[in-house]
């Protein structure tokens, strides 16, 4: 018999790059569904992530909306938190030195009620070593006033990170996290794209609301929430597909329902250069790590032997012969199939 | 205390009145679980279409012997999450995450305890029990419930308990009446230094109340609805006063469940108080709400 | 002990009206999800339900897309079946005529591919006895060409509902069928009512994609299909919340994710006056007549005398005591914390 | 022939090579089940999410006795939906629609008939088997698989049949190869007038080619993803050629899951042929997609 080496997940490349910051591998927690990362510290070390995204961090402390904040949906979760958090100066002076202490990538999320807000805490987070990355939340679906959703309007998104990108410190990229509530996202991905973003988060949670049928009221306090989870996974990669073929180049962290390794393949496929995992954690507090894990394991199967390879490969006819894969055998009647499906 | 992520199995579960007790496979959560922590336990299995966890109160831990620890809890059905436990044979998979939460905060010296238990809020007062009276505590308990079948440990409570006090809202068992109907004359006769409570939220308040007007302490612990229950998605608030007397909202399920009575703001359950940490002013305009 | 006559199930008044025409009872089946009622009629009798919405016919008949058309998702499904069906002309010999036949209500809906296709259907229908009444689907997601929504544009809708209504019988109500993949749905629905639609079915599925990790290509021949099923109902509900809320005396046809007669309930709540059962059926062939008891049961538990009197109740804090409801009892107390929560 | 639409129970369970023979109690549905019919059962229970229900061949009915009507079903775990049901036991509740789709059409006249069976698609075949044998037709089978472990029903066919050939893709039972390598041995030999096959695809093609060397008529049964089973939502659809020569877009769960193999455009399958009723012309704008 032939001595022949295959390919195994320990061998794949997981090195992933998000506008020139290089992580050692493409899974991230996601906002808001991993505080600042010191809980889930007790179940796994954070730096075995490409990064941590904190919660969504305001100028000042914040207590949220009352309570309840949550409704179970099928395949699903409502939220309507309200962006409670300890403000940019308990954040600064508290959880960010730990992240960085820990040799964890800190991406740190910022909320703001105005363009200066954003601009304010950009300018604060220039000054904090240990900054990898900065996603500006533009779009929070359970806003009391909708109107004021500034990632529902081109114009308001991009001029929230044209103000962001003024103020942040070079070499520190400044991802736009985008709201699926959207005609056409993208749309607002060009917009933010042109004002200097130089990648997109997506997707924000969709709007809902869930009536409780025994108060006969709704059941959130606030009335309307964010759906997040496995129930908006469809959403969020049709939002990372479209975005992907209007603007290839353009590097997108993919989230929306992800709880498994093929579950994130699915956005790295669609264009995704790499993902985070939100209400996955609540379900399984070790998720980001299982899926890192699985991911690996899945490219591996399928014969990829960069992370990088994969990105937006679902856009592409399949190879002939696809690289290293000793198990795939396309022939030319299937690929011609596939291709007559490409519209 | 750190909580481990386990894949558990049902040891055993039998019905005991309204309630399933369920006993569970899980080594390493019982090592290091306390009184008033929690467990929280995937539902519906591998198909399943409910996403989050379900709490449960840890009635009995055993860290070592045949089956490397076991936990456990007793449930009421309530929906599709507690019914899918309620199905489950010897055997069964169960996937587990414990402890978790804040124990309650045990005497330094020995002292008299009344540990009041509402339903199947009593379950996780029996660890604490023997863990009082380990520490030479009296330990005198109130169990309330409904109705009969929705009392839990009435025989257990007989055994470690000084006394026991039984109300129930229809007189099928005990006193017709609630708990707090018996509590003062329980803490008279006990001469109690502490109050213990788990149960119902009014009936956390209400025994709080009690103790308040004995001047003596009392620890709640309290059951908010919880997305993750390791803290990190800030669901499961509510006001609560610190130590610098500053309102904020809290987290239940990691500053808690168990709370100083005292110190929870029970008429502003349900609301972020004016006052608290970060409240924004009423109706003013806010840029995003995740 | 005194005799007290609890409200029960066969009490409750569940007659409904949708724009003056009154219907048996508030539950439908959703288009596409029923063909044209002949295959329901194996597990039920049609004529039990308020009406039978029949799949969007078009002017010709149309092949529809090629497979794979269904990908399942995670308590939900995509579909991109491509309205394939008869045409209206075999529509009007074949279909309405056996449903007329059983004594059900036919709500006819239509899709064309110009504005000139709707007023021509329009046109056909007027001609037809037993329509009922007639849903206008402006809102398919997996289009081809995005651009060619017309749902998705507050004046091509417009303009699809006026021509509709030029050409519609008088007295048959007209309800345009919207789709939630909008920023503003209130703005679209306005435009709809504005140009003339009696009322508005809501919501259609939503856009999205799913990965095939094994063929790396999508799963559906089309890319991307519509998303329904349970996973979908908390957007659907809060789409009827939000239109509702703006225009309480516009009648609501509510659907998305419907499989119980609370989820029913929720709809009506929020402010739907009848609502559809789409996805579900595929779960349940006799879901329709299951949730039409369920909800009626419901009602009753909760003390509604009449069907009617439930639409739009969640938007209402509580009565400080329900009509005929012996159960519920709210505080004055309770009542105020209520209240607050009303924004 | 109508399907109805029962709470079943699992009555057993057991494993047959790679398979999963499940034996459910449902009233009402064998009653009237003929070959090449099948059932559609709810999965994961009552927090599923898993939406829409898993079609399985009819491997045995009977009507009546004790049980009042049971079905048989062969499964193959694949996702899911399978899994779960392979792991249910006695007692357990399944939800069941049934019979569905259109049964094999059965020779007027006495025939000698060859049934072709790839993977568990044999579960499909022994009713029809039967019943052709009950019409004095002679009955030979070939069954086929990847492996011996994903053969079914060696024994019964080889009770069943007049002669019996398998084959194997890795030689591992029976004969090294493919179902068509020995059919057309085995219709000579048998001096067959019709052909019936139940299993993958690219197999029912090649089966139809062979009988159509023979002018023979070939009735397959197809495996359509399907999401409703009863005709209602189009997503089953491949394109078959009617008796007027037009092809058209037909239901495989309705119109089928039995064709004649000839009316099959086997190459066009995936596709909407451009002559296909309806088609629209490659590229064009639609408005509307659902
Ligand atoms: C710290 C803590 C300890 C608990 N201890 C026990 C116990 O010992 N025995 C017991 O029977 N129950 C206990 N509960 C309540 C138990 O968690 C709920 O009854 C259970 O989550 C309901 O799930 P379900 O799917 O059956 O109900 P559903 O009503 O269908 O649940 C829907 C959603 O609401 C949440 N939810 C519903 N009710 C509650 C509730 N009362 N508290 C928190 N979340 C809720 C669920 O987690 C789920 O997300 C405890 C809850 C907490 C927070
Ligand atoms: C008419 C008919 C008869 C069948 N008879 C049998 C049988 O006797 N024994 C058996 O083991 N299997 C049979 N199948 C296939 C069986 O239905 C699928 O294997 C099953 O649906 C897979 O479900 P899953 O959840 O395990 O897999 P998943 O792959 O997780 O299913 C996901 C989705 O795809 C659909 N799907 C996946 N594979 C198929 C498939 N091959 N055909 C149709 N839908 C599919 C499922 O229904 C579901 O909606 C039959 C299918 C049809 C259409
Ligand atoms: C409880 C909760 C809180 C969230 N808070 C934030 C937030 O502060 N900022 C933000 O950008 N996104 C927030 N999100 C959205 C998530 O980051 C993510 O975009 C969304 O949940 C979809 O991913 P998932 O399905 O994996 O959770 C929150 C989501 C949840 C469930
Ligand atoms: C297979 C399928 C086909 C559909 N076809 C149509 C259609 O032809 N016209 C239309 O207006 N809506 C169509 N819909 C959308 C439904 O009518 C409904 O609006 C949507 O599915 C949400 O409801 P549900 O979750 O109850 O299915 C279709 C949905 C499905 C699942
Ligand atoms: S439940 Fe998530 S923070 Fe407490
Ligand atoms: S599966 Fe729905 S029409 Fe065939």
């Amino acid at each position: 018999m032939r001595a022949v080496d295959f390919l195994t997940a320990p061998d794949v490349d997981m090195g992933a790059a998000l506008a020139g910051r290089r992580f050692p591998n493409p899974v991230f927690t996601a906002s808001g569904c991993a505080a600042s990362g010191r809980e889930l510290a007790q179940f796994f070390d954070v730096a075995e992530l490409g990064g941590v995204v904190t919660k969504s961090v305001m100028l000042r402390p914040r207590a949220g909306r009352p309570t309840p904040r949550m409704a179970e949906t099928p395949s699903g979760m409502l939220n309507s938190i309200g962006l409670q958090g300890p403000g940019i100066d308990a954040f600064c002076s508290h959880d960010l030195p730990w992240l960085v202490e820990q040799g964890a990538r800190a991406v740190v999320s910022i909320a703001g009620s105005s363009v200066q807000d954003y601009a304010e805490l950009a300018g604060r987070l220039a000054e904090q070593p240990g900054v990898a990355m900065v996603e500006v939340n533009i779009s929070c679906p359970n806003v009391e006033d909708r109107g004021q959703v500034f990632g529902c309007d081109p114009g308001a998104a991009s001029a929230v990170i044209r103000a962001v990108r003024a103020e942040a410190a070079r070499g520190v990229p400044v991802f736009a996290k985008l709201s699926p509530d959207v005609t056409d996202i993208v749309a607002v991905a060009r917009a933010c794209v042109d004002a200097g973003a130089h990648g997109l988060s997506m997707i924000n949670t969709l709007l809902g609301v869930v009536i409780d049928t025994d108060t006969l009221r709704p059941t959130l306090a606030g009335t309307t929430g964010g759906l997040s989870g496995p129930a908006i996974r469809p959403v969020a990669v049709r939002c990372v597909w479209q975005v992907h073929a209007a603007m290839p180049d353009v590097p997108i962290l993919g989230m929306g329902g992800i709880a498994t390794g093929l579950d994130a393949l699915q956005f790295v496929l669609a264009g995704a250069s790499a993902v985070s995992v939100g209400t996955a954690v609540f379900a399984d507090p070790g998720a980001p790590v299982r899926v890192l894990a699985q991911l690996r394991e899945a490219l591996a199967e399928r014969g990829f032997p960069r992370f990088s390879d994969a990105i937006g490969r679902a856009h592409r006819p399949p190879d002939p012969m696809p690289v290293g894969n000793e198990n795939v055998d396309v022939t030319a009647e299937e690929a011609a199939e596939h291709d007559d499906a490409v519209r | 205390m750190r909580p481990v992520h386990v894949r558990g199995e049902v040891l055993s579960r039998k019905r005991v009145g309204a309630y399933h007790q369920i006993t569970l496979i899980a080594p390493g959560v019982a090592d290091s679980a306390r009184p008033g922590q929690f467990v929280a336990l995937a539902v519906g299995g591998a198909t399943s279409g409910l996403l989050l966890r379900r709490a449960f109160a840890i009635y009995g831990a055993t860290p070592a012997g045949v089956y490397g620890g076991t936990v456990q809890i007793v449930v009421a059905v309530r929906g599709g999450g507690t019914a899918w436990l309620a199905s489950l044979d010897q055997g069964d998979p169960v996937d587990v995450v414990g402890p978790l939460g804040s124990p309650f905060r045990l005497p330094a010296r020995p002292v008299s305890a009344v540990l009041v238990g509402g339903g199947y809020g009593s379950a996780g007062l029996f660890g604490l029990a023997q863990m009082l009276r380990g520490r030479s505590c009296r330990v005198d308990m109130v169990l309330g419930a409904a109705s009969a079948d929705r009392l839990f440990g009435e025989l257990e409570a007989k055994r470690t308990a000084v006394s026991l006090e039984v109300t129930t809202d229809d007189g099928g068992a005990g006193r017709r009446g609630v708990v707090t109907d018996v509590l003062p004359e329980v803490i008279e006769r006990a001469g109690a230094g502490v109050v213990y409570a788990c149960g119902p939220m009014p009936m956390l308040r209400a025994c709080g109340d009690v103790a308040a007007s004995y001047d003596i302490p009392c620890q709640v612990a309290v059951e908010e609805s919880m997305a993750c229950g390791i803290g990190v998605c800030m669901t499961c608030v509510l006001p609560v006063v610190g130590d610098d007397r500053v309102t904020r909202m809290v987290r239940s399920c990691v500053d808690g469940p168990v709370f100083a009575a005292d110190r929870v703001r029970w008429d502003d359950v349900g609301t972020v108080p004016a006052d608290a940490l970060g409240a924004t002013p009423a109706r003013a305009p806010v840029a995003g709400a995740s």
